[in-house]
């Protein structure tokens, strides 16, 4: 059965929630402004409305229901407690403006989380206000503009290597500043001895993924932070692979200004189909009095105080404000929960299992496909193939959409950029060896169906709610919202 | 481990699979002196389900929930009645853990539930087109300001003394870096909005004007006369709505005129949550503006098969395709938030909005009644939708925290938001909503005749 | 992909839970009972446990993805604000034997479930702890008994009509009664003069449901009661049917001595695959004296108390006890939830829907399908066909399990037995007129199939998660728990 | 009206395709007398969801909850930790609004689970088969004594004095109108059971011998010597169980010689629910029983394809096929609660069942050791899992209204259990689980030392 709009199943007046009808002539204070057009929404009773969602749900992917592959994206499992928590009422049911005394616990619970992400990153600041990781790269880079300006220092260039994440060269450019690409080595890693060279009064900053999106840590990464901040500059680490590394590498330890973590990555709050996310950054020593307002202060009597505009003797130079209120408490309290499941013990086998499964995949696959890296030494969290060899025209999209046949969802295709056909496979370390060996079947029979010049793979998938969209017929002629039909 | 399925036999097997003798081998690349022995040191071992839920548990109760108390508190976030069913829905897990619909075939659940959003949001504004929603309602507006610049290629924009503060602040963080100059003002403390002041501002620099709609004080501007000095000016006009249930009541931001509408949307379905995560709402009057817009977009289109389908479109917007030229560096937006916005809106429908509003207006109507009885306090409006201020005679900060005490929540202190501006200390935002029992107003009242006696 | 048993992807020695290691010298004081050899049990990590499931839920169909129009059954809509209550702590975080005066909440919402059972059957009488509706038709034949054994009268035999429900006649033969049929009229209702001429000094009870498993309403029915009082003799209602009639007529103007009511289908609370169910019982003036124990009463200064055995001077002469505790709290709570959302309006215009309902499945399928009582008056919440009419030795099952394909859960098939071939239809309340024409087109599609002879019927379902399961192979050879498979 | 979809146009159209000219048409064979005009007297009318939710929070407010108190309550229904993926899954739609497989094909979930759930409760209890569950544990208890007189064609049965009173209350409300004679007996106040005073019961007649294990007094009998003296009088064992984590320390009751093993499945993944919806367990050590079973059996088979699949089966045994010759009345089982135990079990697994178990038993060793120390008290048992009795020397009764005045949920008394029996009036059983803090025991300990002073 296929699922109608709800715009074509909706009632225009009739409603699934029970309120009083308003009375028809009382008088009302809204200033003539009254509406007096119909808005166009459509109701749907609740029994409608379940079936809708559920039936639309179907249609979805989710980490429920399978291994989900999707490099830089960490699928991982979404603990069912880390929800129960984040419902709970003193957390759920709280303003963001309450009064600071009636909402210590909550103001607890973000600096107790704060407090975590410094000792696993082994970072002495950190700001918890950003909203996603994009945002927390915006806040890191503008805490690094901040610095530079509180120092009269002008420069106009940020460096980013060519596999980074699209999210930093736009980060850099939103912040004002020049992006220039750093080249890579062969071997997948930034090429020290280039990047060196370019230093120089006018880099404000270089913004390096670690480990990196071709799924190695960067063995230079301290080395190049040396140089940076020798020339003058700040090291930006996109945190966005920080599962690889969490509970066994310190980012403060290779010399790193500033990093954003994503919570619903590494700290497995929920994907949520593309969000919300949560983007918390840390920073060092030369960064921190810049972190953006508001922020959570213990103070010595052990209550919690928040910072905010008001606090003019507390909030010392920091750059502003990011967003309305205090960050995504709703994802603090989750990752929290993470956090305090695993413990410092668990978090390390944490980084352990995911590199594991990711180099089990690598291994189990590279007799089969390109894989660029595999002499770079062992991968991180996640494995790098390209489609060299594929034939009769195949691509990393058919390949991907062959998956979809077998009840995977496809790996990250086409990223990084600096690999052909890239195909970026993630496994996380939720998955079983069992989950790992059955997916690498199911890839195998794809891959070699696409080196084979299986013509079939094009058309895949077959078996999915839907073929294959246009989408350039929907770039081409947008329809972005639902309109009435014409009456013939 | 509960989370963690290997066992300790599957790691040996893989390990001989991969052909290292460790794990430390496989992190042969970090360097010695960062590689750590042990579990880090300073943070607690790993516990059980039952003692991390007793930990949050603990934190939980040492705050006072909105349900546990007399509760006006707005400015910006409201307390609504969620229905059961939202919450269900959002917790499928093909919706909760699914990501970014970038496999358009196994992801039409998460793309038809975000078309259905954007035509929700379209129209509750008035709009042509709206995007799959943003973070929040003061980012939103951000980048509401960055497109009208790009749209207009002027880098000004002038905003309303009653945009929410929060709001102005983070554009004027952001506008610093980038040059862009954001003209603010600070609110009027009067029956009506300053509309003439503002309109005085406007100039041939404007790239836009920002009105908040209804205003920081719960007041509602006439749109129509700023739209049409912007428009007279090449400025677009930029309408901020922090209440969407208000649009039940009262006429759309983009029938009005304004041309870019953004919005808070945590009123539908999302909940308080001590400020996040929230959801923004950014919808264009005209759809000619779609191309400068930011955030996602979900798009209708045909399958192979010549089924109908949807997927996300327009991404040569976008960061992971323009990096340093995209319109914004937004990668994730508010997925699930949209999710429980547009299945709390299907419940509501037209009807239930409209019911919802004048609930909310009613229950405001007598608790500003009930508070002009208060000697000492002066209900400021002439009009409003479900808030409004009140002035005190005296700090208002400091009575808040006194009822606060007392178990009552009485409001947002313009003192809090605003701690510069002496003049409006003593200034108070009252809001309510449905959740507001006649027993929750008279509370509010006594509570307050008594700490002003 | 199928999905395997949890013991063929379980572990031995792994858990999903995190718990201490027990010290493995700690002195124990089980007597020497210590367990010494293997459960045989396995554990799932979260991530396996929570996909093992989501992947099995979706092998089921549920209210949630479509109608479900299970004759007799009542499948409508859960509403989730009922399992938001369930879960409220004050309510599933209490003990059984908690003191009354720390569950007076939970106490008071079984007296107040308890009246709006009364009144809203009209009855005097009421029994909360049967754990569901065959357990609340033992209730009120055990009080019909224990009701005639105080007089000393020692009748033997009740009357169920053909068409009652398996448990009706199971339930009076294990309260130790003769089970005699009562025959039925050629329009589907009780034969009145054949009952009456059975009437005498040996029955004990006449059990009848109302409205019928014919989906009719028994006209005779105030007629019947009269005549077995006159005769001694005591009226059980089956209340399996009183969503059909609730809220516009009470039981007990039609002279009821006791009727169950299944909290499951009346009021909406879910059927969970099987169960959990609920069946208080409700009683006249004549039985209520002898209800089980334990009882809710209400003391005059308003609290309320739990009459269990102790309390030998109120318990009067109850006729014991069912179950240990005190009910089906679990429920209570969701169908007070239920009836409070309703009210008394809205659970009037529940069984008008319900039978509007019907009757619209019944005037839409009577041309092509044999309809055999579609001439004795209007049906009330679900209507009745018969196989007649179908060809090449197409069944009714055949006819079920095509509409599988057509995406639908079958209705009630070869009951009632008293129709060739039944097929009952319930489509309840909750579906929108929508969905039941899109039910209907879909029913009289697969109908003409069978009316044709389609043969590719005989071996439908095509597109379900199974084809037609050998049910003979499994009671032949049962296989009824998973055992280890031979080593080769 | 939130959960009708019907609008007043559908009413009107069908009415017209029914050719009815208005609903009461539709009722026009109820007789006229017996027809309402109006809503029901006597009844509020409709009420929103939030009202309806408001309603039911006061309600569930004035209790207490176990998590709020020190917390000792077992006696048959016992407070265990369930890990929060058991409620999600539980509230999938596709379980939650799922009914009695009768459909196979499109009932795998349910029916692979009920399988699995089988599988769990067999070799939990030592046993060949179990069934697909039933109510609750006294009403299995019930349909294992009835079982057993199928079985021996016996009517009579012997209970032990240590059976949970409630259980031996439904036998006898049951038994005695189908002639079928239960020998019961009262608890021995001694820390072992009184197996010879038991065994001395059993004569020719008797069909079956029902013994708890662990006992109500939390005593673990010796079922091996009571099995083989049943035998050889020909009748069968029946074990109860009220507490399956014990049998993550304990012997099954099967290897121990026990023919039936029945039980209330509550403690694991089900929670205390005030009583219920509970989960009544039962299996058969000897699958040649199995037909004489009450309840639904899912069972393995193949399809049309030659796939793996499970059905309903045996089902000849049930009401629906046999009416009045049936082995037992049950139409519904406790389908969703299998469902809960089975994923709560799923979890646990072999391992974390015997760490929880020896958690509990843990636990209440210290509890007995605190409470040895209180002036007044004595420990009844020689043995125990998690619960045990003590003596006060006075009214226990008293002693728990008075401790729960105070906060302190300590116990269930003999004196509401057995309130017949004097001697048995100053008896308290405390239970003890995963759940109880040390701060918890010694709370317990110093409110007893306060009261008993």
């Amino acid at each position: 059965l296929e699922e109608p709009l709800l715009f074509e199943i909706g009632h225009a007046d009739e409603t699934g929630v029970d309120l009083p009808e308003p009375a028809a002539d009382a008088a009302n204070r809204l200033g003539g402004f009254d509406r007096d057009t119909s808005i166009g929404l459509k109701g749907l009773h609740e029994p409608e409305a379940v079936r809708h969602y559920t039936r639309l749900s179907r249609q979805n992917y989710g980490i429920d229901l399978g291994l989900f592959p999707l490099g830089s994206c960490t699928m991982k499992h979404n603990p069912r407690l880390n929800e129960k928590v984040a419902r709970m009422p003193g957390f759920a049911d709280l303003h963001p403006m309450a009064p600071q005394s009636t909402a210590q616990g909550a103001l607890q619970v973000i600096h107790e989380l704060g407090e975590w992400l410094k000792t696993l990153t082994g970072m002495p600041g950190v700001a918890m206000s950003p909203k996603a990781g994009a945002h927390g790269e915006l806040c890191g880079i503008l805490a690094i503009r901040a610095a530079l300006e509180a120092r009269g220092d002008a420069r106009k260039v940020v460096l980013c290597p060519e596999s980074a994440h699209g999210t930093n060269p736009a980060t850099a450019a939103f912040a004002g500043y020049e992006v220039e690409d750093i080249p890579a080595t062969d071997e997948g890693r930034v090429d020290f001895e280039a990047l060196k060279a370019r230093l120089g009064p006018d880099i404000a900053a270089v913004m390096i993924t670690n480990p990196n999106t071709c799924g190695l840590f960067e063995r230079d990464f301290k080395k190049i932070a040396d140089a940076v901040h020798e020339a003058g500059g700040f090291v930006y680490c996109d945190g966005a692979n920080f599962n690889a590394i969490v509970g066994r590498v310190r980012p403060g330890d290779l010399g790193v200004d500033a990093m954003h973590i994503n919570l619903h990555k590494t700290f497995s709050t929920p994907h949520g189909g593309g969000g919300p996310g949560s983007g918390p950054v840390v920073f060092s020593d030369a960064l921190a009095p810049f972190a953006p307002l508001p922020f959570v202060k213990q103070e010595d009597d052990g209550t919690y105080y928040l910072v905010e505009e008001e606090s003019r003797e507390h909030r010392g130079p920091s750059f502003g404000r990011m967003t309305a209120f205090h960050g995504q408490m709703g994802m603090f309290t989750r990752a929290l929960t993470y956090m305090l499941s695993h413990g410092a013990d668990g978090l390390k086998q944490v980084s352990e299992d995911a590199v594991l499964n990711a180099n089990y995949v690598l291994r189990s696959l590279e007799d089969l496909l390109h894989a660029p890296y595999a002499d770079s030494g062992p991968c991180m969290h996640e494995a790098l193939f390209g489609d060299a060899g594929f034939e009769n025209g195949l691509s990393t999209l058919d390949l991907a959409k062959g998956l979809i046949d077998e009840g995977y969802h496809p790996m990250t295709v086409y990223f990084p950029l600096v690999v052909h056909g890239a195909m970026l496979v993630e496994p996380t370390e939720t998955e079983s060896k069992a989950a790992l060996d059955q997916f690498i079947t199911a890839f195998r029979s794809v891959a070699e169906r696409a080196k084979a010049g299986d013509e079939g793979l094009k058309q895949a998938p077959y078996y999915a709610p839907r073929r294959r969209l246009d989408e350039t017929l929907a770039a081409r002629k947008p329809v972005l919202a639902w309109t009435e039909p014409d009456r013939d | 481990m509960r989370y963690l399925p290997l066992t300790d036999t599957d790691r040996g097997d893989m390990l001989a699979k991969i052909g290292a003798s460790s794990i430390d081998d496989l992190f042969v690349d970090v360097p010695q002196e960062a590689r750590l022995d042990g579990p880090i040191h300073g943070l607690p071992m790993h516990a059980s389900e039952m003692a991390v839920e007793a930990h949050m548990r603990r934190r939980s109760k040492k705050n006072l929930a909105a349900a546990d108390a007399p509760f006006f508190l707005g400015a910006g976030a409201y307390r609504h009645h969620v229905p059961a069913s939202v919450d269900h829905i959002i917790q499928r897990g093909e919706f909760l853990t699914a990501y970014t619909p970038y496999q358009p075939e196994i992801a039409q659940g998460t793309l038809q539930m975000l078309f259905e959003f954007q035509t929700q949001v379209a129209r509750l504004y008035g709009c042509e087109v709206a995007n799959a929603s943003m973070y929040d309602g003061s980012t939103a507006c951000w980048e509401a300001i960055l497109m009208a610049g790009r749209v207009k290629k002027r880098n000004k924009a002038v905003l309303s003394g009653a945009l929410h503060p929060h709001y102005t602040e983070v554009a004027k963080t952001m506008a610093k870096f980038i040059g862009y100059e954001i003209a603010d003002a600070q609110p009027s403390i009067q029956p009506q909005p300053d509309n003439s002041g503002l309109i005085a501002r406007i100039d041939d620099e404007t790239s836009c004007v920002v009105v908040q709609y209804p205003d920081i004080l719960g007041r509602i501007p006439d749109l129509a006369e700023i739209a049409e000095a912007a428009h007279a000016k090449g400025a677009l006009l930029i309408a901020v709505n922090t209440e969407p249930v208000a649009l039940g009541a009262i006429k759309s931001p983009g029938e009005l005129g304004a041309d870019i509408v953004v919005g808070e949307g945590q009123s539908i379905g999302v909940g308080l949550q001590f400020g996040g995560p929230y959801l923004g709402l950014f919808a264009v009057r005209d759809k000619k503006l779609v191309r400068q817009m930011p955030g996602r977009l979900c798009g209708e289109t045909v399958d192979a098969e010549g089924k109908r389908g949807f997927v996300l479109t327009l991404s040569t917007r976008e960061q992971h395709i323009r990096r340093e030229k995209a319109t914004s560096n937004i990668c994730t937006n508010s997925g699930l938030c949209a999710l429980a916005f547009s299945v709390h809106m299907s419940l509501l429908g037209e009807k239930g909005l409209r019911q919802l509003a004048a609930e909310n207006h009613r229950l405001a109507c007598l608790t500003a009644d009930r508070l002009a009885q208060v000697p000492g306090v002066t209900v400021l409006n002439d009009n409003f939708f479900n808030e409004f201020a009140v002035t005190l005679g005296q700090d208002a900060r400091q009575v808040v925290r006194d009822l606060a005490a007392k178990g009552v929540l009485a409001g947002v202190s313009l003192g809090r938001l605003y701690p510069d501006v002496d003049s409006l200390s003593d200034a108070l935002v009252v809001a309510t909503t449905e959740t507001t029992s006649e027993e929750d107003i008279e509370a509010l009242g006594a509570a307050l005749e008594e700490a002003l006696s």
